[in-house]
């Protein structure tokens, strides 16, 4: 149903010549992966497909479009959604040469552990979607299907806030312990919607921000640098978390960084509307100055 | 990259300062002093002859706007045992709003060092104005003997 | 083809010996020549004609340069300012320790040349690999047929190697120099105008099987490697030299790959045949 | 590799005393890059530079550091040692180990090692220094002088001789200031009003002055030379050109008000002039009081009045004008002393200040001139004059003496004796001080010719005895308490700032001390400057004093502003920030950071894949930048560098003093 | 062949780690790798682990030298000291061959890497065998890999089930079979069958094909989805690309080498700012060409052992089987 919703849509644009290219997903290797692909003619629309496995924000792509001459044409979950908005505020997308196709989404599903079993509705929810907030996309041309009812969220900040409960040290020993297994492969980075800078700090030759070796100490300036970059930016869309190939639980410090923007400059959420500016990029003179 | 993590630094905080080291642990601590206000407050804290422990050195920054959260890092990871970052007053600033800026970075940026294992007290931020050269001499006063309590910092300091 | 010198490495090949500056020589505003030996006074290693070498400084950097010649106890390297490392090597002076380590790269193939006319042609900083193999042709004269160094430069102050370009290789005999520049000043008596039309002016001939060395900016070798057809110069006759970053020297980190080659071990000398092999990566 | 030098300097024993200098230079020369050191008694002094010359000659350096005092000090100084040694001053560095090091450490090894560490921080910063250069700007001729008392006056009238256009901005209806309210002044006793009003009418009168009376500053952008400043015309509900100042409307009005120029002891209309000499002599309605506002009716004035001036319906009036010097001479206000319950001032009427006796006895003022008390107009036989009400006292008032009350009461001791013969007048003092030229001398003849009666002690108690005022002191050179009988009692109030000082200065973006004071740029050596280039303080805004000095610093402030504006062009500081347009994204973030506007979006086109394409990157107006550097963090990429404090060089800074 | 049941294996690594530093797959908290054996600590012989067992031998960042400077003097000094006998127990044929192939780059071609050989040569290796894909992005077979047995190794075990058979493959496997005797019995054993692949890409003659593909529109359409990230290229086992950078700290310092990916984007950026390699296109074409064509070409060898790890954990699931199928299609003019 919705499948053939976004095949249809897709080789309506590509024959009418309104868009150029449509960014969406097709079958990967198994039946449990999908992956991004690129269509420019409409008999290739074919190829589309929207399952519980379409876990990819294609929204980043777009960054490779810049210079194209017509619009592009993306599919948009909620949080996707979320991220065009984020990258039109910085910039780094134009409004006008993209056609959004919004899908409200129900969360995307955990690979099962071995090929052969079919069965989708037993596997449970990546960890991303359970705490999803906004399964509608915010902004987009046209919606296939009807909105999806706001799921209930529990307390969003839980991880956080149990971390923050625990002693200077035990938390050292926690984050010490993950950031010794990063093996600065830089997945989150590049994935991240937020992280769209043209070239990263950390790849300029002349600027030394971060050493090259792997150690404790580069691989905690990483993470932590990337925290502070990418505050009041962060749209908890969760691709860092499910594409790091260590497992390093990432959204624990993005949603820590959230959890204290909201309560110090007053609850922000990234990416919902147009005209928001990030925290960090403004200020109110009666900001708290508790340890001033 | 399993097998050639350096030995993960013990974490606990050495209390006594190490008494078998002939000179007495002096803490070092990185400071990053506005040019208009703070340097300003120091410079008078120095003619007003008002004596602080030695322990720390000032970086002078035109504005408390223009220390960034990774210099505060970078000087945890080269070994500096506390960091105070200090401008003027929020509406002092020579820069009219250099110092909200910093207000809101730095915030921030203590909370997440406090979240990351870092103890509060090693990373300060502080309003000193040109005349309070008192508020300055005691400010450096009351974090030496804070981190002197605390003992050499080991976390987030490179193994060499 | 390419027949492969190889000099005993005591440790791993990436760590360097230490290294002195003993001389420097300013060729031109923004090119020194740097005449390296160890503490001791002798020659870190004998590279063959067309080898490379990795100089470093040891606080700032390390970067891989054309050894330019050898003398009996030191080796020459051309450095042109234009990063960190030449930045810091250009503000170094005589006695300053430097790290050295090589010889890297496949160098001219010698047995190739032997017995052969060669037309050496060199723009600006390019005649610095070529100068190792005329020298070498030079110290060997009776191996090699008739020699013709075409050299140009932007302007006669870019001019580098002026004593031998000017006082000794014309003393060499069979030996014919001919200098050009884009643009003269009121002293130059020389030829003024660009190496391509110069060569395409001078007419070398190519028969006898003459080998052709080039090297010089990308756009030079492409409008020279035209002139050359047009003479009539075989793809096989035609060496050149190719510049890519590289780190280890030896083949083994995989940057300076181009298709299934690395510059630094298969090249930095390649025919023009074998550059039409491989893929236009470079 | 760079070639640096490093001199460390004793600053006489200063520096050398606790700290030792020859093992801080003898250290130097171990760190990276550092070829020569040496030390010297006197760095800043004509032959301590000259050393500083003849090394980077000897040894062709091409980087200096010198570790002396605070570079907020010699800096400039330093800067152009080496510029005359024909070196870019910007490849210069400072490590202060006076004010940070010697003079707060005592213990020399401990002071010396931290000294060191200093040295190798500014070695680490210089070898990362580049040579930069100013960008010179252009100079708006034209100056700005806010308050137009006597100082704003003097300083406008100095800077309109030299040809430069001037406007003043006063907030009340006429320029005068606090010297329109008194009567005579020390020590010549010459009247206030003769020697004030000809200025007013001088700056009234000449051609390049432009006065903006009943205005305000409401914003200030830009910077030294190029300052764009929105003034509020406050609606006077007269219009200007048509007033003759005939008067018939204040005559007319039927409303009266307590008179603020009177401080509260005279009267005035709601539509009126201050004083009679006002300039512009054009009346101005008070609208809280004016019936017409209140409910509508009345109106009279518009109907009496010959030209037509009187206009309700004017609004405020905001305009914005570019000037390149600003002179801020806002003057000073009177210390509040309701704090002093024990003086009773509010509830004796009897019981007034310094301010309240000069209109008592202005010629001009609510009485003609004569010594009346306020209760009941009778003429006091005894009057007791209290000084040091609220000045040098930390505990109620301000800690610093208000300089002026010594010589003013002294002045109205001699007035009291001149103008009610068989009178007598008390003065209770902490010490006298005289510090002008004749102060001692007038000072001298009040008590012994004029018979003042002066009586060192402070005043404890006040009260009313039947129409007696009983003033409780004690006379504390014979050791008991007195008491007096009085009829009138004068308190010499402090001097404090403007109550809205604090805002003046937020807008103006220059820094105020703990009192409101605005603070100089340096307190001996540039008093009449601040540290917001461009922007100059005279009189008692920048602290208390009187008349003289106020006029001596208008003649100052106004030199300074003629220097300013006399130049075509203006270095502006190299200290700015650049973009890495390979690098920049164009997200503009730091747009939305900077104070000054200074950066803003450009088109590039450049050839990606192969074709022309456009793309927006950020682009630094190096004229509007000030170097606060707030944007180089914004930038997450970090192609915004600011020069002179490069991410590079506080890295290594931070790198070396870790080490 | 010599047999040693599955339970009694703790016990012989017990004994083993008396003698060697004994390095097993681990698959504790985090990802899966080898690290050194600790007696009832968490061993996980079945499957192979997330991060392949080169940086036992290049690991991701390895001091060379350290140096020190004093003005224009300076000295230097080689930091290699070798490791205490280890033994890499329970790597799985894929990995075997990975390392088979790592040698051919450091010990080959005229240049010996001595930091890679010290470490090499002071390693005891022992394999196990998989008897079908140990996970379902597996397709070892394919790449020439015999899943069931690895030849260049010290001592191979076969999965039989409930036991392993022990087989040497060298000298010092015999050895060591000898000197651990007691745990082993002799049984006639039977090699159970392989089971089923799914992933099965055909690369005979893929190489040859290559060579003419450099500009096929091809490399465009698969590169797209690329993020450029370095995930695939530091789980592959074979992955060797290195970069060599040093840290400074006043007068002292050390020059290291680290892990370096050919996907990030400034790897072949030049000084003066250069890059052949300017975009996506460019890097993806040259990963997929050295591991199917230039390594081949260089050593005979496909740089792909066919262990999948890239395939499991690349964000855009980015399929080496799929471009196999995908040049395979391709009919060239």
């Amino acid at each position: 149903m919705i499948t053939e919703k976004i095949r249809a849509a897709a080789k309506e644009l590509l024959e009418k010549g309104e868009v150029e290219t449509v960014i969406g997903w097709e079958r990967g290797t198994f039946w449990y992966n999908s992956t991004p692909v690129f269509i420019s003619k409409p008999e290739q629309a074919d190829r589309l497909v929207f399952d519980d496995f379409c876990a990819n924000n294609l929204a980043k792509y777009l960054l490779d479009y810049r210079n194209a001459d017509g619009k592009i044409a993306v599919f948009v979950k909620g949080c996707d959604a979320r991220a065009i908005t984020r990258l039109i505020q910085d910039n780094q997308v134009k409004r006008e040469k993209v056609y959004l196709i919004g899908i409200p989404c129900t969360g995307m599903k955990e690979a099962p552990k071995t090929v052969s079993s079919q069965d989708v509705a037993g596997l449970p929810l990546l960890a991303k979607c359970q705490s999803c907030a906004t399964p509608n996309p915010v902004i987009y041309d046209i919606l296939l299907g009807d909105p999806v009812p706001q799921k209930e969220v529990g307390n969003r900040f839980a991880g956080v806030e149990a971390l923050e409960a625990k002693g200077a040290d035990e938390k050292y020993e926690h984050w010490g312990k993950l950031f010794s297994e990063c093996i600065r492969c830089y997945a989150c980075r590049n994935v991240c919607p937020a992280c769209n800078c043209r070239e990263c700090a950390f790849d300029a030759n002349g600027l030394n921000w971060l050493g090259k070796q792997n150690n404790l100490q580069e691989n905690q300036m990483f993470n932590m640098t990337r925290a502070m970059h990418v505050a009041g930016r962060c749209i908890e869309c969760g691709e860092c978390e499910r594409v790091c190939p260590m497992g390093l639980p990432l959204m624990d410090i993005n949603r820590k960084i959230i959890k204290d923007l909201n309560e110090l400059f007053g609850s922000y959420d990234a990416g919902l509307n147009l005209e928001d500016r990030p925290p960090l990029g403004q200020y109110k003179l009666d900001d708290p100055e508790k340890f001033m | 990259m399993s097998l050639n993590t350096e030995a993960l630094p013990k974490s606990q905080e050495v209390t006594a300062s190490p008494e078998a080291a002939p000179q007495p642990w002096e803490p070092r601590i990185v400071g990053f002093a506005c040019n208009w206000c703070t340097y300003a407050g120091a410079d008078l804290a120095g003619l007003s002859r008002l004596q602080y422990p030695p322990s720390i050195r000032l970086i002078r920054v035109p504005c408390s706007g223009r220390v960034n959260p990774q210099f505060v890092i970078r000087a945890f990871q080269r070994g500096a045992d506390g960091v105070l970052v200090a401008g003027c007053h929020p509406g002092d600033c020579h820069y009219s709003t250099g110092n909200y800026f910093t207000r809101r970075r730095f915030l921030l940026m203590q909370r997440l060092l406090e979240y990351m294992g870092m103890d509060p007290r090693r990373f300060q931020a502080r309003w000193i104005s040109g005349s309070e050269g008192p508020k300055f001499q005691q400010t450096v006063t009351q974090m030496t003997e804070d981190i002197k309590a605390l003992g050499p910092n080991r976390k987030m300091r490179d193994v060499e | 083809m390419t027949q492969v010198l190889r000099a005993e490495n005591p440790v791993s090949p990436l760590v360097p010996v230490v290294g002195k500056i003993i001389k420097i020589v300013a060729e031109k505003i923004d090119v020194k020549t740097f005449h390296v030996s160890t503490p001791e006074g002798e020659k870190p290693f004998t590279p063959a004609p067309g080898q490379l070498g990795m100089l470093s400084i040891l606080n700032v950097g390390e970067g891989m340069f054309s050894i330019t010649t050898q003398g009996p106890n030191h080796l020459e390297f051309s450095i042109k300012k234009t990063g960190v490392l030449t930045d810091a090597l250009h503000e170094a002076e005589v006695g300053q320790t430097v790290a050295v380590r090589g010889p890297y790269g496949n160098g001219f193939p010698l047995d190739f040349c032997k017995g052969k006319d060669i037309l050496f042609i060199g723009g600006g900083i390019g005649l610095a690999p070529v100068r190792s193999l005329i020298n070498y042709a030079v110290e060997n004269r009776g191996a090699f047929g008739n020699l013709q160094v075409i050299y140009g430069s932007r302007s006669p102050a870019d001019l580098v190697f002026k004593e031998d370009i000017l006082e000794n290789w014309p003393k060499v005999p069979g030996m014919k120099v001919d200098l050009t520049v884009d643009r003269g000043d009121d002293e130059w008596k020389g030829n003024v105008g660009f190496v391509p039309a110069f060569i395409e002016q001078l007419a070398p001939s190519p028969d006898g099987d003459k080998v052709c060395v080039l090297c010089g900016p990308p756009i030079m070798i492409k409008f020279c490697l035209q002139s050359l057809a047009k003479l009539g110069f075989k793809d096989e006759n035609i060496i050149t030299t190719l510049e890519m970053r590289m780190k280890c020297g030896v083949g083994k980190c995989g940057r300076c790959n181009i298709g299934s080659c690395f510059v630094c071990l298969d090249g930095p000398v390649f025919t023009l045949a074998q550059l039409q092999k491989m893929p236009p990566e470079y | 590799m760079r070639r640096v030098g490093v001199f460390v300097c004793h600053c006489g024993s200063n520096i050398a005393g606790t700290v030792d200098v020859e093992r801080v230079a003898k250290e130097a020369c171990k760190f990276p890059n550092v070829v020569f050191a040496t030390d010297y008694k006197y760095m800043c002094s004509e032959p301590g530079q000259q050393v500083i010359k003849d090394a980077i000659k000897e040894h062709n350096l091409d980087r200096v550091v010198v570790a002396s005092c605070s570079p907020r000090m010699h800096e400039p100084t330093f800067r152009r040692c080496l510029e005359s040694a024909g070196m870019n001053p910007y490849l210069f560095e400072m490590a202060n180990i006076r004010e940070h090091c010697s003079w707060v450490h005592p213990d020399k090894e401990k002071g010396t090692v931290k000294a060191i560490d200093l040295v190798r921080k500014a070695a680490a910063k210089v070898v990362k220094d580049e040579p930069l250069q100013k960008s010179s700007i252009g100079i708006t001729k034209r100056a700005l002088v806010i308050g137009g008392g006597i100082a704003g006056i003097q300083v406008a009238l100095d800077i309109a001789d030299a040809g430069f256009p001037v406007t003043i901005v006063e907030k009340e209806p006429t320029i005068g200031g606090r010297m329109a309210q008194i009567d005579k002044t020390f020590p010549t006793l010459d009247c206030s009003a003769c020697i004030l009003t000809p200025k007013m009418v001088d700056a009234s009168q000449h051609p390049n002055i432009e006065i903006l009376s009943y205005s305000e500053v409401e914003k200030v952008e830009g910077y030294v030379g190029n300052f764009n400043i929105t003034i509020r015309k406050k609606a006077r509900s007269v219009d200007m050109s048509k007033c003759t100042g005939c008067g018939t409307c204040w005559e007319k009005c039927p409303t009266k008000v307590d008179s603020e120029f009177d401080m509260g002891l005279g009267k005035r209309k709601a539509i009126y002039t201050p004083f009679p000499q006002a300039v512009p002599n054009k009346p101005v309605i008070d609208r809280i009081h004016c019936t017409k506002f209140k409910n509508g009716k009345c109106g009279i004035c518009q109907k009496f009045c010959p030209t037509g001036a009187v206009d309700f319906e004017q609004q405020d009036e905001l305009i914005t004008e570019k000037y390149g010097a600003i002179v801020v001479s806002t003057g000073f206000n009177q210390f509040d002393h309701s704090v002093y319950g024990e003086y009773g001032y509010g509830k004796y009427p009897d019981v007034i200040t310094g301010l309240h006796f000069e209109r008592l006895i202005n010629a001009s003022g609510p009485t003609m001139g004569k010594i009346k008390r306020p209760s009941d107009h009778k003429i006091p036989e005894t009057v007791v004059f209290v000084k040091c009400v609220g000045s040098r006292d930390e505990a109620k008032g301000k800690s610093y003496c208000s300089r002026t009350c010594c010589m003013y009461t002294a002045k109205h001791a001699t007035l009291v004796h001149e103008k009610i013969p068989g009178s007598k007048s008390y003065i209770f003092y902490m010490d006298v001080r005289t510090p002008g030229k004749g102060y001692e001398e007038f000072y001298k003849r009040t008590a012994e010719e004029y018979e003042a009666q002066y009586i060192r002690g402070r005043v404890s108690k006040i009260y009313q005895k039947g129409d007696k005022l009983m003033v409780r002191g004690e006379d504390s050179l014979i050791g008991r308490p007195v008491e007096i009988e009085a009829d009138m009692v004068v308190l010499a109030n402090a001097m404090v700032a403007r109550e809205d000082a604090g805002d003046l200065a937020r807008t103006l973006g220059i820094s105020y001390d703990k009192d409101n004071f605005f603070t100089e740029a340096h307190p001996k050596l540039r008093p009449v400057e601040t540290h917001t280039a461009g922007v100059f303080l005279a009189g008692a805004c920048q602290g208390p004093k009187d008349i003289p000095d106020s006029v001596a610093q208008a003649g100052a402030a106004a030199s300074k502003a003629i220097g300013l504006l006399s130049k075509t062009q203006m270095e502006s500081d190299a200290i700015v920030s650049n973009v890495d347009e390979s690098r920049c994204s164009g997200c503009m973030i730091c747009k939305g950071i900077c104070p000054y506007k200074a950066i803003d979006a450009k088109i590039i086109t450049e050839r990606i894949g192969g074709k022309m394409a456009e793309r927006q990157v950020a682009e630094v107006n190096k004229s509007l930048c000030q170097g606060c550097g707030a944007c180089t963090v914004a930038c997450r990429a970090g192609c915004l560098n600011l020069l002179g404090f490069t991410n590079e060089q506080i890295l290594a800074e931070v790198e070396a003093v870790c080490l | 062949m010599k047999t040693v049941v599955k339970s009694k294996i703790s016990a012989l690594l017990d004994e083993i780690a008396k003698e060697f530093n004994l390095l097993v797959p681990t698959a504790g908290d985090g990802a899966s790798k080898f690290a050194p054996y600790t007696s009832g600590g968490q061993v996980s012989l079945d499957g192979r682990t997330l991060l392949p067992p080169k940086d036992v031998f290049f690991p991701q960042t390895e001091k060379m030298y350290k140096f020190s400077t004093d003005g224009m003097a300076g000295s230097l000094e080689t930091l290699l000291e070798a490791p205490k006998h280890q033994m890499l127990f329970g790597v799985r044929p894929c990995d075997v061959k990975s390392i088979h192939e790592l040698d051919h780059v450091f010990l080959t071609k005229g240049f010996v890497d001595e930091f890679y050989q010290s470490k090499r040569d002071r390693t005891f290796l022992v394999s196990i065998g998989c008897n079908g894909p140990a996970e379902p992005t597996c397709f070892c077979q394919s790449m020439g890999v015999n899943p069931q047995e690895s030849d260049a190794v010290d001592v191979h075990l076969f999965d039989l089930g409930s036991e392993y058979g022990a087989v040497a493959k060298s000298e010092n496997g015999e050895a060591f079979l000898q000197k651990y005797a007691s745990f082993f019995n002799e049984a006639e054993v039977q090699l159970p069958a392989i089971s089923e692949f799914a992933l099965k890409p055909d690369v005979e003659g893929i190489t040859e094909k290559l060579q003419q593909m450099f500009d096929h529109p091809l490399w465009e359409e698969v590169s797209r989805k690329c993020l450029g990230c370095g995930a695939c290229t530091y789980l592959c086992p074979t992955c060797h690309c290195f970069d060599i950078s040093g840290r400074v700290a006043g007068n002292q310092g050390f020059k290291f080498r680290c892990w370096d990916s050919c996907m990030f984007s400034e790897y072949t950026r030049m000084a003066g700012g250069h890059n052949p390699r300017p975009s996506k296109k460019e890097r993806v074409r040259n990963r997929f060409l050295h591991k199917l064509q230039y390594f081949p070409e260089r050593y005979g060898d496909l740089l792909c052992t066919g262990c999948g790890r890239c395939l499991s954990k690349c964000p855009v699931n980015m399929d080496i089987t799929n471009i196999i199928k995908q040049i395979r299609e391709v009919e060239l003019a």
